[in-house]
């Protein structure tokens, strides 16, 4: 049994596996599938300050080994959050990760001391390509993203803050290098791609909302490579994502220099992708003689 | 609710276009039932999504779908053959529950929405209710599952929109034509959506207050109720989740 | 039969479907295969100045649904392609698009200058991620697509130029509009999104390279979502390109407002994935009471 | 060349973790030769890339070839049955071509370097050459084709790298142990780079000048010589194709 235990900013993971954001709701559902405490931790559907309703349907597409999705941040609001689902988790023995967007530096900032010092993490969304006014902006400017950073974590004393980063950006290192500077405690990525499908029959985007962001398997290369880029960019812990299905996978992000994964899509295609990948990750490290993620956090090394 | 890996035993054509697959379960699975859902893989690389499809029949150890072949994956999924093995999600969704009390009961089923009807003919045959079916049908080559729909039913009304079978009406004409006679306690019914919204029409029009429960689809991400994905809207403007909160809801409940 | 006909900046394109560059060389290995003869258009694997070797191997892995290439435009040069290649490419009746690459504007105004009044067009690569000191640079800011779009342009007397446009920037219909500045008379997109697939045995990137340019059906979302953008912004002549393996693929892009469209990645899952394209957009045309492309050209219409 | 659609006949284990597949043609295929090569789609969709396989055997309606399931893509192939349809380009590549006058023939093969030599007892069996076979495995279990090779040739030894099956040694020992009796006019051979590496270090300090051709393995795009991903660099500076060029060359001539 390889240990698997990674610590982030002060929260102590008993494995490397994480929910990402929006695939896993509040990690209720799952539940009644697999006892969700083995999961490293969970990362929660984007909470506003209010609640929301989020797009118009279909909400959902495929392309060829990706998916495209544009919810639009519905999400019963950060109250509904603390009352209904934080007792849950909290039972649940899984580091608690609070994804937050807003559409205002203010929005940002309240979330952020709404939440302070109740959950174990928080996870600036400021790239979800989905909804108009809110996210985009922030996300793709390094000058916003610090900005953005430097907001929410003046609002937080006691819990260490995690940007998401948008890979929809010229370089993403540099955004990475900006969240450091304003003040993050941890960066994660990537976030969507924005894409679009056609129903040619129609004539119309098949998604409502028109473009949608693309996940799953078909971006992992493009998420490993950035993972990569960022990791030699900052000094701070780096949370990979993007198309990992399995074990594998999980490894290719934590060589690049990942701490820890999260797995969205994965999710759909199969429901027990991640206790899968983490009992992979297991089996991979014995069979490798790794005895810890350490031994292999950002042992890549370049060709010539 | 369970991941399951499922041996195709069948996988054929009951009507032009529409297949008729049986999948063996591995395991016992508890609350297979009728208008609850599968969501099925196809069973190629290509697409990460599932198909949610309606459970049509079941016993013990296996479970029968059929579904039309409409687009890239279930065209797909059409090439599966007895031995080869997908993945599943069952049984999902509320399904659809008749009480003591509903004695008569009205199916309306267009297109694919007959195969939920059937699962109800089939698991509530036997109980010593009565049915009136209603099954309407695009055109005399789509027409399948006859002797499921006749045999279960009190009184069965095959139409097609061209009337190249049956009579040329769709299923929420020939149900109102026969209303008076049948006299359902409760009608269920699963369809594309301009016949829903006729249905609703039509029992408004006519002051029937009838409970009646509609089931939806909508496009999926996780089928299980955790990604919002397949929301519909609620009468008192909020969102629920065909997935799990359906998909089966009351006609005076959603927006249709 | 429909007509399927097409005609960009006085270039006459028998149908709308040209063979990407480099995935198809100069058309002699296809050509043992079908008549490439039937093809819209050709664009060549992409020419230097001086003849060059490329980039170490392995110059190709796989992602999901995707794959990954640094060839790093290994080419015989512009002389012999003029001497060898072309008189082939001319006897056989299509279209034929000279690609071509350089590390200084200089190289862009040489090689532009060497191939004016020579091909029908000419393809500036701006944007292929491999080679570290030419492309690169250029394909990402506005600024520097509009200035090497303007040195090429300027040695150009008779041949109309196409600036191809790199999706690895923060907006690609910012920098299509430089291009169109710049005096492009036409662009094409995407060239390839920059990836990394780890070799977790090696713990070495698999590519010699280290990174590759992604591409193949996976991408198609993105590149559909960015033809779109890029239609929107300009008012020259757009050619799509991204994941195409199919005729309804094809439409997408032209429904997206793309005047033709190129075919990469999928010549090496299919080798007669073109003619098959075309063969199929006769077909659909004809199924849809579509009679040439001007009746579906940018007919898309964005939702609510 | 020619882009079909072939039909599994037979996909089998021959050895530890490698398959035999023999698909039928759909129609005549010219050129089929040994040391050739085909481009096989793998069959599911989340691999764009054919593998290349080298012909190990064909008949006027099929081809066989032998794989090691080495990555996702060939542990995907190895999933196929019989029946399937997979997409296939062929022939590809030179092949090995024996002078009339190349009547004493060395085959060192290593690996799944064996099966390219394997098509070449199968070519010129009966064409009164002799062949002389040294063939290298890792292990025992891996042994394969054995019949062929000993039926096909003059003298055969099958050597394995830990010594489970005849002698420790490897394919390039079991060769060079035997030169002076063997005495070939032409050395065909395939297998790991290390492999070949030693063939030509061994022929270089042994000042052997005979005729020596290799068949080399790298990673491809198009497998037809468009898209230059599968080179190797030759003595004089340039870079040739392997999927056109080659994949046999003269020792000599490639860089190794
Ligand atoms: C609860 C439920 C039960 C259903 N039961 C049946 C049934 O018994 N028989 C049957 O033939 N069909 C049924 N459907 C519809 C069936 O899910 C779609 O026809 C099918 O998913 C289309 O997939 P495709 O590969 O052909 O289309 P594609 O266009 O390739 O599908 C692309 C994506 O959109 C989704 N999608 C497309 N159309 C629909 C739709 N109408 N509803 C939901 N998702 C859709 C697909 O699942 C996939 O995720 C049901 C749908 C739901 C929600
Ligand atoms: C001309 C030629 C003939 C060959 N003949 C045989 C044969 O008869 N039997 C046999 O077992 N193997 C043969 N090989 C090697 C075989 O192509 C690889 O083992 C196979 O492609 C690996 O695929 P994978 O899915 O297992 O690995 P993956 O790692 O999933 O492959 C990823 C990509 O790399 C390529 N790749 C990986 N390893 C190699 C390799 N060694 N050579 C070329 N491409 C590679 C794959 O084709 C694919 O494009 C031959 C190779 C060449 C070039
Ligand atoms: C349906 C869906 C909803 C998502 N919602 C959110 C969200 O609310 N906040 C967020 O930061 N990311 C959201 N994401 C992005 C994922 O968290 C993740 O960054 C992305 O999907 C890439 O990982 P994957 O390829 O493993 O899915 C969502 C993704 C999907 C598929
Ligand atoms: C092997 C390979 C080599 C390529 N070489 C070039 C090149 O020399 N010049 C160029 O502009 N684009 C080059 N490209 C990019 C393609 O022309 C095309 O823009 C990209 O592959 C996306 O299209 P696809 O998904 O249809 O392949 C190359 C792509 C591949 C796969
Ligand atoms: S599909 Fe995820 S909530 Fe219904
Ligand atoms: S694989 Fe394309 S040239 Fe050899």
């Amino acid at each position: 049994m390889a240990d698997l235990r990674v610590n982030i900013c002060g929260a102590a993971f008993k494995n490397p596996v994480i929910a990402a954001s929006g695939t896993f709701g509040f990690g209720r559902e799952f539940d009644e599938i697999y006892d969700i405490g083995v999961l490293g931790g969970i990362s929660t559907k984007g909470l506003t300050l209010e609640p929301r309703l989020g797009n118009p349907t279909p909400r959902i597409a495929e392309g060829y080994g990706v998916i495209l999705n544009a919810v639009g941040l519905q999400n019963p609001g950060v109250e509904a959050f603390v009352r209904e689902d934080m007792p849950f988790l909290r039972k649940k023995g899984t580091v608690i990760i609070a994804n937050v967007a807003g559409r205002t530096l203010d929005d940002y900032a309240a979330i952020c001391a709404r939440l302070d010092g109740l959950v174990d993490l928080i996870e600036l969304n400021i790239s979800c390509p989905n909804v108009k006014c809110g996210g985009m902006a922030f996300g793709i400017r390094p000058e916003s993203v610090k900005e953005v950073t430097r907001a929410a974590k003046s609002a937080l004393a006691a819990t260490p803050l995690i940007v998401k980063l948008s890979p929809n950006v010229e370089s993403i290192a540099v955004n990475a290098l900006a969240a450091q500077e304003g003040g993050a405690d941890c960066v994660s990525l990537i976030n969507t791609l924005t894409g679009m499908v056609i129903d040619i029959e129609r004539r119309k985007p098949l998604i409502a909302n028109n473009t949608g962001g693309v996940s799953g398997a078909g971006i992992r290369p493009i998420a490993v490579r950035m993972v990569f880029e960022v990791c030699r960019a900052v000094a701070i812990p780096v949370i990979g994502m993007g198309g990992i299905a399995c074990a594998e996978d999980a490894v290719e992000f934590i060589m690049a220099g990942a701490s820890a994964v999260q797995v969205g899509t994965a999710n759909f295609t199969d429901t027990l992708a991640m206790p899968k990948i983490i009992q992979g990750l297991n089996t991979w490290m014995d069979a490798h003689g790794v005895k810890n993620l350490e031994e292999i956090r950002g042992c890549l090394t370049l060709n010539g | 609710m369970k991941e399951l890996h499922v041996k195709v035993l069948e996988n054929v054509p009951v009507a032009a276009g529409v297949n008729r697959l049986t999948f063996s379960l591995p395991e016992a699975v508890e609350g297979l039932r009728c208008g609850r859902f599968v969501n099925l893989s196809v069973g190629d690389g290509a697409h990460l999504l599932r198909r949610p499809i309606a459970i049509c029949e079941h016993i013990e150890s296996s479970v029968t779908v059929c579904y039309q072949i409409k687009g890239a994956g279930t065209r797909s999924l059409a090439e599966r053959k007895a031995g080869d093995v997908l993945t599943c999600v069952l049984p999902l969704g509320n399904g659809f529950v008749l009480k003591e009390e509903e004695r008569r009961v009205a199916l309306v089923g267009g297109g694919v929405g007959i195969f939920p009807m059937i699962s109800v003919l089939k698991e509530y045959g036997g109980s010593g209710k009565k049915f009136f079916s209603y099954m309407g049908f695009r055109t005399r080559s789509a027409v399948c599952c006859e002797e499921a729909i006749r045999g279960g039913s009190e009184c069965a009304a095959l139409v097609t929109d061209d009337g190249s079978y049956g009579e040329k009406m769709n299923a929420v004409e020939a149900f109102f034509a026969d209303y008076e006679s049948a006299k359902p306690d409760v009608i269920l019914s699963c369809g594309p959506l301009p016949m829903l919204r006729a249905l609703k029409a039509g029992l408004a029009a006519r002051g029937i207050q009838t409970p009646c429960y509609v089931s939806l689809e909508e496009r999926m991400g996780c089928g299980v109720g955790a990604c919002l994905v397949c929301v519909c809207s609620l009468a008192n403007g909020e969102h629920a989740r065909v997935c799990k909160d359906g998909p089966v809801f009351s006609i005076g409940e959603v927006e249709l």
